[in-house]
């Protein structure tokens, strides 16, 4: 799928860290990603996996004290983003790269009106005319479908249902044509009507703005619906990368075998659940080998010793970080 | 009515609240949370409540317990009037009635052990000597799961899956027959989340109890509830049994729900060609079927009369004027 | 510490933690415990008794004899000051003790009953809250006399409505946690509900703002003290003293000077403690 | 808007009656026979009734409140005992005074404040932070009549920049100022004390919105990001906050007008205070009640005006 088409946005080694009781660990470990054009790429994982954290990292929007990016590159139209002054990092911030975040709700300023928030990039990174740029964000939310978009230009977020200010959040990110587009759980927060809503527009705009999405979501029925390729990561690593039809028909890693064990389907019975036994290890306490190791049904005693690496499984751009299944399908 | 059967039957349950008013607010409006809500829940048997944000599924689940008072209908348990218990005959019919909440986070007293919490409701109801309250309370955090020492800890030591249990806990103690869960595993990630349910499954099977289980999640429902309610905008739109209901649905919001459901299968992917609209505000609902305005099969009297809940095949009921056919159905056509 | 402290079981430990890494706090708590061991050792510390009056010695300036020199009555001012420490110390406690409990049970019961009592009792909260509290105090105080009991109860009212108010926001947001509606359906009580599960909850937040309402409510006895309207003479009050100080303001400037640094340095210490105790408190302050 | 700004006006009016209410009560709380104690134990009886006449405490309780409503509510605030002239008149006659030292010290106040305040939030642990806060915290430590004094001796006794007897009724502008920079300034920095710390909090508070993070992530520049995103959100509490400040204003005035000699109502006050002239204090309450009611009133309509919310609420 990403064969014969350019990258657009590369992740080498990227490791992010975060001060907890005046020491630094890792949230993201050595997380090396590449997004081709045109192309979705979901991000799946639990809770404290290091998926948003992944995202904020390449805007560099975490938080400026008690986090930074320890290592590793984020290589964005032949610019590596983590060298960037902050003066720079503004000009790609909400232009080339956009990011539409979790909480339609609280994500949007509840003082400024929905247009004028829409028009806000427009003018900064395009230098467009407040009156220009307003009559841009009116066009942007008709795109968006927002019913008599020309009335509600001038109201503001807290008149809007949290469907309708997630698509204005998408409609402000969509304003500098961005290449890629970062997306942090946009649909965890709705009801599903609403997430199918927004999950088909977002694939809609995707096609008609030519632009790449990171996809970040808990959800693997989401992942489903929407990627091209899919990253699992656990415990801040990736640990299974393919396309989408290769990891539901063929998932490699026992920690992405058993996530899929657990999900109950609203289209057919599921007999038992198999739940994950164990939890994720803190931040604080990160084992020495696998992270996973505790909790996997396939545990060597090779594998509390050394970090597995992410080495390629069968099937194209297939990966995965688990020596004992890459030895299984050898043997 | 019914006389104890252990089953709770509720019957053109009503909530209104009213928002607004006050010396700043904007005009008052009645909100009609809840309107005419009637089921059954035999006892040992799992009745799922599904719908979205603000269908009052919540609202079905406090009412029952009076941690909201209803303001028409009837809740009976086991042969006895909920709604005109007083006194001693409340206490002894929340004992029997225990509910399981969404957020493991809000649901514990931060400031008191986990041994506290679950000796409280026993004291209080003066259920047993020390000893024998020593005992309730090591059998019940054993059931669900944890290790007596989490006795001794305070609840922010645990994670939020060991705190659903906890609050599961707490809820047994007092040896209930129904058990109330408001969208229990909805805080949980999905792997904590089989766990819980797990934990609850076990229980029902071990323990006989009854469950009211709300939820918005149409994969924990069918995964654990023989029966479901759909609800939509304070009404029951359609009940049945949960396979029957997700495989054919007879309603068009019920239809709408699941295939908005995303499943883990990138071959089924979403083939909806049209979702229309969101839901109205419950403050200012539709004229006639409060789903047509996005319904594609809304016509004739779905714009002015409210459909009933009526029988549509063997145990399946359906409010609406023109359900959806599926071979071998027969579609009983709706009276009026 | 550290360590000892987090492994302390409850919350408060994290409190605790957040506080003492705030070096304001370590400041303002010894300046506080100095000012009350003074108050408490007045008759050890003081070099003179604080009422005996020195015709000979009539406006002194500092001196070894004397070392915050004397008044217009030759007493002391060193000794008068330490004494008027009691003073400031007592009205604020007390006041601030009985404001604490009164305004904390009408927020809870506001609070959790809610409704139109909870709007009628918050109104006439917000009337008192916005009327000014010297103006207030001024009044009371006026209209009851001058003397210690009533100085107390004219503080303890001024400051009744701020505790209520701050007592009534956590209880209706605990009011909605989960854990008090699961009181209700195991069956507890309202007072029960209450007592165990609100107000150990919210009792910091009051705590920690009595401290920084301490320091107004010395500010305040300190002022009706100026105006005359405070303990009655000869007892020592700081107040009472700048009172002094300020009709000889143009030939005896230690008179109003010294009373003013004890006034400015004890509210100072209370405001400082308060503050981060706030700070340590407020989980938005916290996070990160 | 209209709508709210008509609720919110009606709103004062039971406010109104609450605070007349406890006023009347406050007034009736003196123990013992108020007359004797207006006039003093020497008095003879022939005068004690005279006065309890005049004042009308011969009349049952529930006459007197229903007289003392009816007197307020037609603008009659009773006569001063110890001027004769009425209420009304005394306080039209110093008003202006006081109305130009809290204008002052607003100002004063508020431009100080709200640019040190953001600028403590915006650099949070810095030493602009550090200082800001302990400016503040010392500002607010300073009952007004102690700072009042501590300045007039620097300032005035020591330094001679500025009269020490205060006459504000001078007609040369020049001299006016003079007179009015101490009092001014004095009650300027503790209102700026204030304004410091809650625009600190309430800006922290507000930099750490989802909001902001979405400006950030639009590529807004730190300067608009502060300035267009989070300070009129941060506005909404501290108006609030400085509308309410504006009780303990009126308190600190009160001091501030003593210790500088000034004319106002706090002198008034203090003259009815030892002439125990108690309907001049009555009447001087009512005045400061229907002050503050107005402040307040005026706040939530500026609240109304900056957030978009209140109007649908």
């Amino acid at each position: 799928m990403q064969q014969n088409q350019e990258t657009a946005l590369d992740i080498r080694g990227l490791r992010t860290e975060f001060k907890v009781g005046g020491r630094w660990y890792p949230a993201v470990r050595d997380l090396s990603l590449d997004v081709a054009e045109n192309e979705t790429l979901a991000i799946v994982g639990e809770s404290g996996s290091g998926k948003s954290v992944t995202a904020l990292s390449i805007l560099r929007l975490l938080p400026q004290a008690g986090a930074r990016i320890g290592a590793g590159e984020v290589l964005f139209e032949g610019r590596d983003l983590t060298k960037l002054s902050e003066r720079e990092m503004s000009s790609v911030r909400g232009n080339s790269i956009a990011m539409i975040f979790q909480e339609p709700m609280t994500s949007l300023n509840p003082t400024m009106t929905v247009g004028e928030q829409i028009a806000e990039a427009i003018t900064i990174h395009r230098g467009a005319s407040q009156a220009d740029a307003m009559a841009e964000a009116l066009r942007l939310l008709k795109e968006v479908k927002i019913p008599s978009a020309d009335s509600r230009l001038h109201d503001y977020p807290h008149q809007f249902s949290g469907g309708m200010r997630q698509r204005v959040m998408i409609a402000m990110a969509l304003a500098c044509r961005p290449k890629v587009l970062l997306a942090d759980e946009p649909t965890t927060a709705l009801d599903v009507t609403i997430q199918a809503q927004v999950l088909m527009q977002l694939d809609e705009l995707k096609e008609a703005y030519g632009m790449s999405v990171v996809f970040i979501t808990h959800n693997l029925g989401v992942v489903a619906q929407i990627a091209d390729r899919v990253a699992v990561m656990y415990a801040g690593e990736v640990v299974e990368l393919a396309t989408v039809d290769a990891l539901f028909a063929n998932p490699a890693h026992p920690y992405t075998v058993a996530l899929l064990r657990t999900m109950p389907r609203a289209d057919r019975a599921t007999e038992s659940l198999e739940p994950i036994p164990g939890s994720v290890p803190p931040v604080t306490a990160m084992p020495e080998g696998c992270a996973y190791a505790s909790r996997c049904p396939l545990k060597q005693p090779s594998c509390e010793d050394k970090r597995p690496e992410l080495l390629p499984f069968d099937g194209p751009g297939h990966q995965v970080r688990c020596p004992v299944r890459l030895e299984q399908t050898r043997g | 009515m019914t006389a104890g059967n252990g089953a709770l039957e509720v019957r053109n349950l009503a909530k209104h609240f009213t928002i607004g008013g006050g010396l700043f607010g904007p005009e008052k409006k009645l909100v009609r949370a809840v309107n005419d809500v009637s089921f059954t829940v035999p006892k040992g048997t799992s009745l799922g409540l599904v719908g979205e944000s603000g269908c009052g599924k919540s609202t079905v689940a406090r009412s029952l317990l009076r941690l909201i008072e209803p303001d028409a209908g009837s809740v009976v348990f086991d042969g006895i009037d909920v709604r005109a218990a007083k006194g001693a005959a409340l206490r002894q019919l929340r004992r029997r009635m225990q509910i399981v909440f969404q957020d493991p986070y809000s649901s514990l007293n931060p400031r008191r052990t986990i041994q506290q919490a679950l000796e409280e409701p026993l004291r209080v109801h003066r259920l047993g000597t020390a000893r024998e309250i020593a005992e309730k309370i090591e059998t019940a955090i054993t059931e669900v799961g944890l290790p007596k020492q989490a006795l001794d800890r305070y609840p922010h030591e645990f994670s939020g899956g060991q705190r659903q249990r906890i609050g599961i806990a707490r809820a047994l103690v007092l040896d209930p027959e129904l058990i109330v869960a408001d969208e229990p595993v909805s805080a949980l990630d999905v792997s904590v989340q089989a766990q819980i349910l797990r934990v609850l499954e076990r229980l029902r099977d071990k323990r006989g109890l009854s469950f009211l289980f709300v939820s918005h999640d149409l994969g924990v429902v069918r995964h654990f509830c023989e029966r479901v309610c759909v609800m939509y905008l304070g009404r029951i739109v359609e009940q049945g049994v949960t396979a029957e209901v997700f495989d054919r649905p007879l309603h068009p919001y019920t239809k709408l729900l699941r295939d908005s459901s995303p499943v883990p299968d990138p071959t089924a992917r979403l083939t909806l060609t049209k979702i229309m609209g969101e839901v109205p505000s419950a403050a200012n609902p539709p004229p006639g079927c409060t789903f047509h305005p996005r319904c594609v099969r809304a016509a004739g009297p779905c714009m002015t009369d409210i459909p009933a809940l009526n029988e549509h095949d063997r145990g399946r009921q359906a409010a609406c004027y023109h359900p959806e056919t599926w071979p071998g159905l027969q579609a009983v056509a709706a009276a009026g | 510490m550290g360590a000892a402290v987090s492994s302390s079981p409850a919350r408060p430990g994290g409190l605790w933690l957040a506080f003492s890494k705030n070096r304001l706090s370590w400041v303002g708590l010894a300046l506080l415990a100095i000012i009350i061991i003074v108050a408490i050792f007045a008759p050890l510390i003081a070099p003179y008794d604080p009422l005996e009056q020195n015709i000979v010695a009539r406006l002194e300036p500092p001196s070894a004899e004397f070392l915050l020199g004397t008044d217009s009555y030759g007493r002391d001012v060193l000794s008068r000051l330490i004494y008027g420490t009691r003073i400031s110390l007592t009205v604020g406690f007390i006041a601030i003790l009985i404001a604490m409990t009164i305004g904390s049970m009408i927020g809870i019961l506001a609070g959790y009953v809610g409704g139109v009592f909870d709007q009628i009792v918050m109104g006439l909260l917000d009337v008192m809250l916005s009327f000014p509290t010297l103006l207030l105090g001024l009044m009371i105080a006026a209209m009851l006399g001058a003397s210690l009991e009533n100085l107390i109860i004219a503080i303890a009212i001024t400051e009744i409505a701020p505790f209520a108010r701050i007592a009534r926001a956590p209880t209706i947001s605990l009011k909605q946690r989960d854990f008090v509606e699961a009181g209700r359906a195991l069956g507890f009580g309202p007072v029960r509900i209450m007592g165990v599960h609100i107000l150990p909850n919210m009792i910091s937040d009051v705590v920690v703002m009595s401290s920084l309402w301490m320091a107004s409510a010395i500010r305040t006895e300190a002022s009706l003290s100026f105006i005359g309207l405070g303990v009655p003479p000869p007892t020592p009050t700081w107040g009472s003293m700048i009172r002094e100080g300020f009709e000889n303001i143009l030939d005896a400037w230690w008179l109003a000077v010294f009373p003013s640094l004890a006034i400015l340095l004890t509210v100072l210490a209370l405001n400082l403690l308060g503050d981060a105790l706030r700070d340590a408190i407020d989980p938005k302050l916290r996070a990160e | 808007m209209i709508r709210y700004a008509i609720k919110r006006l009606l709103l004062a009016i039971p406010t109104l009656f609450v605070m007349l209410t406890a006023i009347f009560v406050l007034v009736r709380l003196v123990p013992g026979d108020a007359a004797a104690v207006i006039l003093g134990d020497q008095a003879s009886e022939a005068s004690l009734r005279a006065l309890r006449t005049t004042l009308g405490l011969d009349q049952p309780v529930y006459m007197q409140y229903l007289s003392f409503i009816g007197d307020v509510l037609t603008g009659d605030l009773g006569r001063s005992l110890s001027s004769g002239r009425s209420v009304g008149q005394e306080v039209l006659l110093v008003l202006p005074y006081t109305i130009e030292l809290t204008l002052a010290a607003i100002v004063i106040g508020v431009a100080l404040g709200l640019p040190l305040g953001i600028a403590t939030a915006v650099r949070r642990n810095g030493w602009v932070d550090y200082a800001g806060r302990l400016i503040s915290l010392v500002g607010l430590s300073f009952p007004a009549f102690v700072s009042g004094i501590l300045l007039l001796i620097v300032f005035a006794i020591q330094l001679g920049w500025f009269p020490v007897l205060n006459s504000g009724s001078s007609g040369d502008p020049i001299e006016r100022l003079r007179n009015l920079a101490l009092p001014a300034f004095n009650l300027g920095i503790i209102m700026m004390a204030y304004v410091v710390r809650v625009t600190r909090s309430s800006m922290l508070g507000v930099l750490g919105e989802d909001y902001i993070r979405t400006a950030r992530a639009k590529g807004v520049r730190p300067g608009r990001l502060v300035i267009r995103h989070a300070l009129r959100n941060g506005l909404i509490p501290i108006i609030t906050v400085v509308g309410l400040y504006f009780g303990t204003l009126i308190g600190n005035s009160v001091l501030t007008e003593i210790i500088f000699n000034r004319p106002g109502l706090g002198k008034l006050i203090l003259g009815a205070l030892n002439a125990r002239d108690y309907t001049l204090l009555q009447g001087l309450m009512i005045i400061f009640a229907i002050c503050v009611i107005a402040v307040n009133t005026l706040t939530d309509l500026a609240y109304g005006l900056v957030d978009p919310r209140v109007k649908y609420k």
